[in-house]
């Protein structure tokens, strides 16, 4: 795979061609915060951002997606088959992505997913400036080793860029003529690599990853469920800014005939109060805690259990959304490593 | 002929909020005659006191749905007047063009659904949209446009909340700004349409002229709904906002639980026709235009022309919106981030509602807690003209079949606008 | 099957709900096809007193209220209560912070005892009698009552979310009031209405009123570490929370 | 663009396949029965234990279990309980009327496997009995393959009793003991009255032989299975069906995961050893 250092003028240009062939989403500016938002032009693109509000997971599986149609004709799929491009993913956020990728394939596919994933190009981009909360570094996902179609690396005032898929490759068609990268240009992005890995630990996970199964596994009856759910507004912020929280509800409604209308799965959370509602009123995580919890194993170990892989990639979202500054998963494994008590 | 006309319409319909007409008269005497307003008073000004001046739009704006950013304006600038705040003239445009999308909802609103429906013959717009499918497509069109033009700039269709002491919570984007030009430039032709239509209805609108005086408020630079001082079709001067408790003189009266008003004589009338007669040399070139194909003349004084005047004014809404659009554009919208330190005081605020103008008072202490609160609402300003209006017009048409007497007093309050559900929230004229 | 018969009445309010039925614009012609209004004083000539569905908006504030609100209740089999003051009673409850005479002489001055003026403390309907549906909001989103009309066509209990606002924000991905460092209740507060407020810039001051379960005990103590007070809190939640509980 | 088209490259797990309503009958005041076929004309082909999930077009879907053995071709039965929107609306249909089934999914019964040559002792509950009557017939249909047959049911009041007819037709057949009670006896009711674990001594099992099926209301798990085990049942003799708000059926949605198991995937039919340490399964 081609790895090609171009300047920025070059990659304005490039950004400003792929905006006239597809949709492109890219990090922008929103007020004093960030966002993936349909780019208009290259300029806007802002790949200094810190953290995106919202994970770019939303891009793959929508707050609100229309799954099926239904009128005189019965049910029929409704799949969206329009290309685009996420351009400027951070590491964990693709991570998120590659987790996903995996839920939505195994066992029975979901081609809703699937779909929309395969019009997908994902243009990952070396975080230049950690967010207040990003951890990362602790969950090694500071730096996306594989995957992703194609990878950017701010290398000074020029980009590195690599693709890392016939996708990628494709979309980097345009860059044919520009010069391939040095192994100076290899050797400093390894260094932005090293630097990453040290830099996006705004908080510091006292026990390695690949252990949070086995502490977990320990912890059932921990004081720090009840202790920190007391403060739970049971908002379900925590689960719905989270790059791998997938839970979704599925509504129906009619057009005014009555006889037509749509299926839709909207994003849902294990920390909402009715999720574990069954009818006849009886709910299977009635309390706080237990929700609390839930999200807790569902994270370090139960989806680790399926899929051999931690199901927080450490970009901090979480730790800011709540309100009720309880969502910080650092802290809460570390208290978990300190014991009982 | 003679005959006995009992005439109680118990809740007149098609208007915002409860009102009574009560007309009793034999042999062409009249023993008696009343517009009631038995709404049920809600006590705002009570209910303020004691609240932070950043809660004060929330809640005054629930004074009124149908003109709910209009209390907000009212309510801001006084706030603004009290704790001494001056907003960029970023504000001050953005502000103006939020106000004029709500004068297009209401005065369509008003003049397609309420009003139209009694010079078509029909009991609602429900069977005008059988017999009139055009009519009522434009309405509706109108009628969303400035719905959702009040939505993307005040944050919800009804009830704005971008509005907050020394700016705005969030600005609109330019690409919104070039859209919202765009969409304005395309109701123009639909506002055509409405005038022909009207225009062909004129001669439906009673001929009943009586002399009245006319309150509005009135800026050297343009046709004001959001600035200036007082102007009375009766005094050439001005009075200054923070003097409009000598300009209302309101009192309590038996027949309603809403305050009457009173000026130079017993009785004056705000709304469209007062803006028009204060203003009308102020009209841009093709608001001047439709008013004089219509027929409107400064110094008119027939009440039911007041919905031809909502028209006139619909037409200046666009034309000087496009004009504050394009120099928001030209000079870039810029972020601002509007931070107020409370303070005491006390400061008045006026504006105009689409039924007339409004004034909002408020007194804080030092941190910012409402310690009085007083509103003057336009419906109640011209409750005691509307009472005159029918002592005027009776005597003239007492002859007439009892059912056609009903309907032209009807049409009559109608052609006010009332809003009778703000309108009955009392204030204590005394203020500290 | 006939058209369920509607009959729409007010009390003490700013009619801005109805307002938003007739938002609904073109729609409006397809809420005809499902039901059939026989009274609707804002838009309608007509008046009727034999109605299946009664759609209530506004709070009750005087004794001939109480009474017609009975007599509105009595032939319907379905009773809706439309928007915040007809379901909690409203903005109109911040009167209920207030002895009533006390109220009537601070408006009214000399005139507050004239018999025409009285006043009871604010009361939403099901606190007078039975309410079948409650619309929340102030105002309703008619996205929601459109959608709620429809269910009822269809005999289906409409999904009413008991999740909080926050659910909103993040799906529309507004950021947090919080992050300014301004009191939102929307942790606290019933969703449904898609977060305008926040998403405008503006903190959510509840308009919807509660979820089932609100943590009102948290959102206490969240305040001190946004540097804010319990009055700060306190002030907010009553403003459309005056007559729920646990306010106070 | 949104294209609306069937699922170009595999099948659209989510898009449901027509199924004609035949059949619809109240059982009880809360309770139908109702009889479905695929337009199709192909079988279900599900296994007794398994679940569908059933859409009513403008209301929404349901999962539901399937109550007939897969012995009974050409149709299926359910066996419905009105608690909310989909299942009132099914309560409403007619017979023609065509709906939206998607499945088989889960786990079922071990009926071709474990069971086979062993005592089977069933144990329902309330409606608990609708899944495990797909497995009682199945059992019944094979009778020669099983040991002995025991069934025990527990019923609330003598008028929430489902398949009376079938109960009768089963505490007739020689090969097979039922046992069964009400919560609360009315005057109709001769037989026994209290809660199912009454009932649980009364059969005589041979531990080692035995096979438990349990399906009832969430509370009566925990009663049972400490019974049982006190019978000396061994923890891998004993099956359970469980019952979780569920979106999907395929295991994405999250809704039903009970700890770190789904149960659309995992189960619904589960074996005692799989759960006995799943702390919010019982
Ligand atoms: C594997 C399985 C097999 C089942 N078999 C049968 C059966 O054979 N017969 C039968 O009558 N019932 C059965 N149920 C229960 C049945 O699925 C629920 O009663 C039904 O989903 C209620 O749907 P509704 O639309 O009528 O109610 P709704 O109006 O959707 O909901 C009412 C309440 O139920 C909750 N709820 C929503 N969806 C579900 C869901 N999928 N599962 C449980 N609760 C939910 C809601 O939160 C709400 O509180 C089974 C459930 C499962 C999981
Ligand atoms: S964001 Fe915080 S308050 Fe909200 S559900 Fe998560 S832990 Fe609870
Ligand atoms: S702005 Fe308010 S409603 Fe939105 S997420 Fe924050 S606290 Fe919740
Ligand atoms: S965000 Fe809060 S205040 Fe705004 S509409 Fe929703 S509930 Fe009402």
């Amino acid at each position: 795979m081609t790895i090609k250092k171009i300047g920025p003028t070059t990659l304005e240009r490039w950004v400003d061609s792929l905006i006239g062939q597809q949709r492109v989403f890219g990090a922008q500016a929103q007020g004093d915060k960030f966002a993936f938002a349909p780019l208009t032009q290259a300029a806007r693109l802002r790949l200094d951002y810190d953290v995106a509000v919202t994970a770019p997971k939303a891009f793959l599986q929508p707050p609100c997606e229309t799954l099926l149609r239904f009128g005189a004709r019965g049910y029929e799929s409704v799949l969206d088959t329009e290309p685009f491009v996420l351009f400027g993913v951070h590491p964990y956020d693709a991570v998120g992505i590659l987790q996903m990728d995996t839920v939505f394939a195994e066992g029975q596919p979901d081609i809703h997913y699937l779909t929309r994933r395969a019009q997908a190009t994902l243009v990952v981009c070396d975080v230049q400036n950690a967010s207040p909360n990003v951890f990362a570094g602790c969950m090694n996902t500071a730096v996306l080793e594989e995957g992703g179609d194609v990878l950017l690396t701010r290398i000074n005032d020029d980009y590195l860029v690599e693709g890392r898929s016939a996708k990628g490759e494709a979309l980097m068609k345009a860059l044919a003529s520009e010069p391939e990268a040095e192994a100076g240009d290899l050797q400093f992005r390894k260094m932005v690599w090293d630097h990453n890995r040290q830099l996006l630990r705004r908080h510091e996970l006292k026990v390695k990853p690949e252990d949070l199964p086995a502490m977990l596994d320990k912890s059932y009856d921990h004081p720090v469920w009840e202790e920190k759910s007391k403060r739970c507004f049971s908002c379900g912020s925590c689960n719905l800014v989270c790059p791998t929280c997938y839970c979704f509800n599925v509504r129906e409604d009619v057009r005014w005939d009555l006889q037509n209308g749509e299926r839709v799965r909207t994003w849902d959370g294990c920390m909402l109060t009715e999720f574990a509602l069954v009818a006849g009123g009886h709910n299977f995580r009635r309390k706080k805690a237990e929700r609390y919890r839930h999200r807790y194993y569902r994270k370090g170990k139960y989806l680790y259990d399926q899929h051999r892989q931690i199901a927080c990639v450490g970009c901090g979202r979480c730790i800011g959304a709540c309100v009720a500054k309880i969502a910080n998963p650092v802290e809460v494994y570390n208290r978990l490593a300190e014991g009982p008590r | 002929m003679s005959q006995t006309v009992d005439i109680h319409v118990h809740h007149i319909t098609r208007v915002e909020g409860h009102g009574n007409i009560v007309l009793r008269a034999s042999d062409g005497r009249i023993e008696k005659l009343e517009w009631q307003v038995p709404e049920a008073p809600r006590f705002f000004e009570a209910m303020v006191r004691g609240r932070s001046f950043e809660d004060i739009q929330t809640i005054v704006s629930r004074i009124c749905g149908i003109c709910s950013v209009t209390h907000s304006f009212a309510a801001i600038k006084a706030i603004e007047d009290a704790m001494g705040i001056e907003v960029s003239e970023q504000t001050d445009r953005l502000r103006m063009l939020l106000h004029y999308s709500e004068q297009l909802e209401s005065h369509s609103l008003h003049v397609g659904y309420l009003v139209a429906p009694d010079l078509l013959g029909q009991k609602s717009v429900v069977p005008l949209v059988q017999s009139h499918p055009d009519v009522v497509k434009t309405v509706i069109k109108l009628h969303r446009t400035g719905n959702q033009w009040m939505e993307a700039l005040g944050g919800r269709m009804t009830h704005p909340v971008t509005i907050k002491p020394g700016g705005f919570a969030s600005l609109p984007t330019e690409e919104y700004l070039r859209g919202l030009k765009k969409t304005i430039e395309g109701i123009v032709p639909d506002l055509k349409t409405l005038a022909e239509v009207v225009l062909s209805l004129a001669p439906k609108l009673p001929a009943f002229d009586r002399d009245t005086e006319y309150i509005a408020l009135v800026d050297p630079t343009h046709y004001s709904f959001y600035h200036g001082g007082i102007g009375s079709t009766d005094t050439m001067d001005l009075t200054p906002v923070p003097q409009f408790e000598s300009v209302v003189n309101e009192y309590v009266s038996a027949q309603s639980t809403a305050k009457w008003c009173k000026w130079h004589r017993d009785a004056f009338a705000v709304g469209a026709l007062a803006r028009f007669n204060l203003n009308a040399e102020l009209l841009l070139p093709l608001a001047a235009a439709t008013a004089k194909k219509l027929g409107l003349k400064k110094g008119c004084c027939n009440p039911y022309m007041n919905n031809v005047a909502q028209v006139v004014e619909c037409v200046q809404i666009t034309e000087h919106s496009i004009q504050i659009i394009d120099e928001l554009l030209t000079k870039g919208l810029q972020p601002e981030l509007p931070k107020v330190q409370p303070r005491e005081g006390e400061g008045a605020g006026a504006v105009e509602a689409p039924r007339g103008i409004l004034f909002h008072r408020y007194a804080f202490d030092k941190k910012g807690n409402c310690v009085k609160a007083n509103c003057c609402i336009p419906t109640n300003q011209n409750h005691a003209n509307i009472q005159k209006d029918f002592e005027a017009l009776v005597p003239q048409i007492i002859d007439r079949p009892q059912e056609e007497i009903r309907l032209l007093l009807e049409m009559l309050v109608r052609a006010y606008d009332p809003c009778i559900s703000c309108s009955t929230h009392y204030l204590n004229v005394e203020f500290v | 099957m006939d058209k369920p018969r509607v009959a729409i009445f007010d009390f003490a309010c700013c009619e801005g709900c109805q307002l938003q039925i007739v938002n609904l614009e073109e729609e409006l012609l397809d809420v005809l096809t499902l039901i059939q209004p026989v009274e609707w004083r804002e838009a309608l000539s007509d008046q009727s007193d034999t109605y299946d569905i009664a759609i209530v908006e506004g709070s009750i504030t005087r004794p001939e209220d109480e009474e017609k609100l009975r007599e509105i209740r009595a032939p319907a089999a379905i009773l809706i209560a439309l928007g915040a003051c007809a379901t909690m009673g409203g903005i109109n409850k911040l009167k209920n912070n207030f002895a009533m005479d006390e109220v009537r002489a601070e408006v009214y001055g000399k005139d507050g005892s004239m018999p025409h003026l009285n006043t009871l403390p604010t009361r939403a309907l099901d606190e007078v009698v039975k309410v079948d549906l409650k619309i929340h909001g102030c105002p309703i989103n008619n996205r929601e009552f459109a959608y709620i009309l429809r269910c009822l066509a269809l005999g289906k209990t409409p999904a009413i979310p008991n999740y909080p606002v926050c659910v909103e924000c993040k799906m529309r991905g507004t950021v947090c009031r919080y992050e300014y460092n301004e009191i939102c209740l929307g942790p606290v507060t019933r969703a449904g209405c898609n977060a305008p407020c926040p998403s405008a810039g503006f903190w959510c001051f509840g308009c919807r009123g509660y979820v089932d379960d609100p943590n009102v005990q948290a959102a206490r103590e969240v305040m001190e570490h946004y540097g804010k007070t319990m009055d700060d809190l306190k002030s907010r939640l009553l403003l459309f929370g005056s007559g729920q509980e646990p306010t106070s | 663009m949104i294209q609306s088209k069937p699922a170009m490259e595999g099948k659209d797990i989510y898009l449901p396949e027509p199924a004609k309503l035949l059949k619809v009958e109240p059982l009880t005041r809360q309770e139908a029965f109702f009889e479905f076929t695929l337009l199709s004309g192909r079988d279900l082909g599900h296994l007794p234990g398994q679940f569908v999930e059933l859409s009513v077009p403008g209301i929404g879907e349901a999962p539901i279990s399937v109550s007939s053995s897969p012995t009974v071709r050409g149709y299926f039965e359910m066996v419905i309980r009105r608690a909310g929107n989909v299942t009132t609306a099914l309560h409403r249909m007619e017979p023609g009327s065509i709906l939206g089934v998607r499945g088989p999914f889960g786990t079922h019964f071990p009926v071709d496997t474990v069971m086979k040559g062993k005592d089977v002792l069933f144990i329902c509950g309330g409606i608990g009995l609708v899944p495990v009557r797909s497995a009682i017939q199945y059992v019944l249909h094979h009778r020669a393959d099983y040991g002995r047959v025991m069934i025990v049911i527990g019923t609330k009041t003598p008028a929430d009793r489902l398949f009376a007819e079938e109960m009768e037709k089963w505490r007739k057949h020689k090969q097979v003991t039922l046992l069964e009670t009400v919560d609360r006896r009315d005057e109709t009711w001769t037989g026994a009255e209290g809660v199912i674990t009454r009932l649980l001594p009364l059969v005589q099992v041979d531990p080692p032989k035995t096979i438990a099926v349990i399906c009832g209301p969430p509370i009566m798990y925990k009663f049972v299975v400490v019974e049982l085990i006190k019978m000396k049942v061994p923890d891998e003799s004993i099956f359970l069906s469980f019952e979780r708000h569920m979106k999907c059926g395929v295991g994405k949605c999250g809704h039903c995961q009970i700890n770190g198991i789904y149960v659309c995937q995992d189960g619904p039919v589960f074996n005692f050893t799989d759960v006995r340490e799943v702390e919010e399964a019982i």
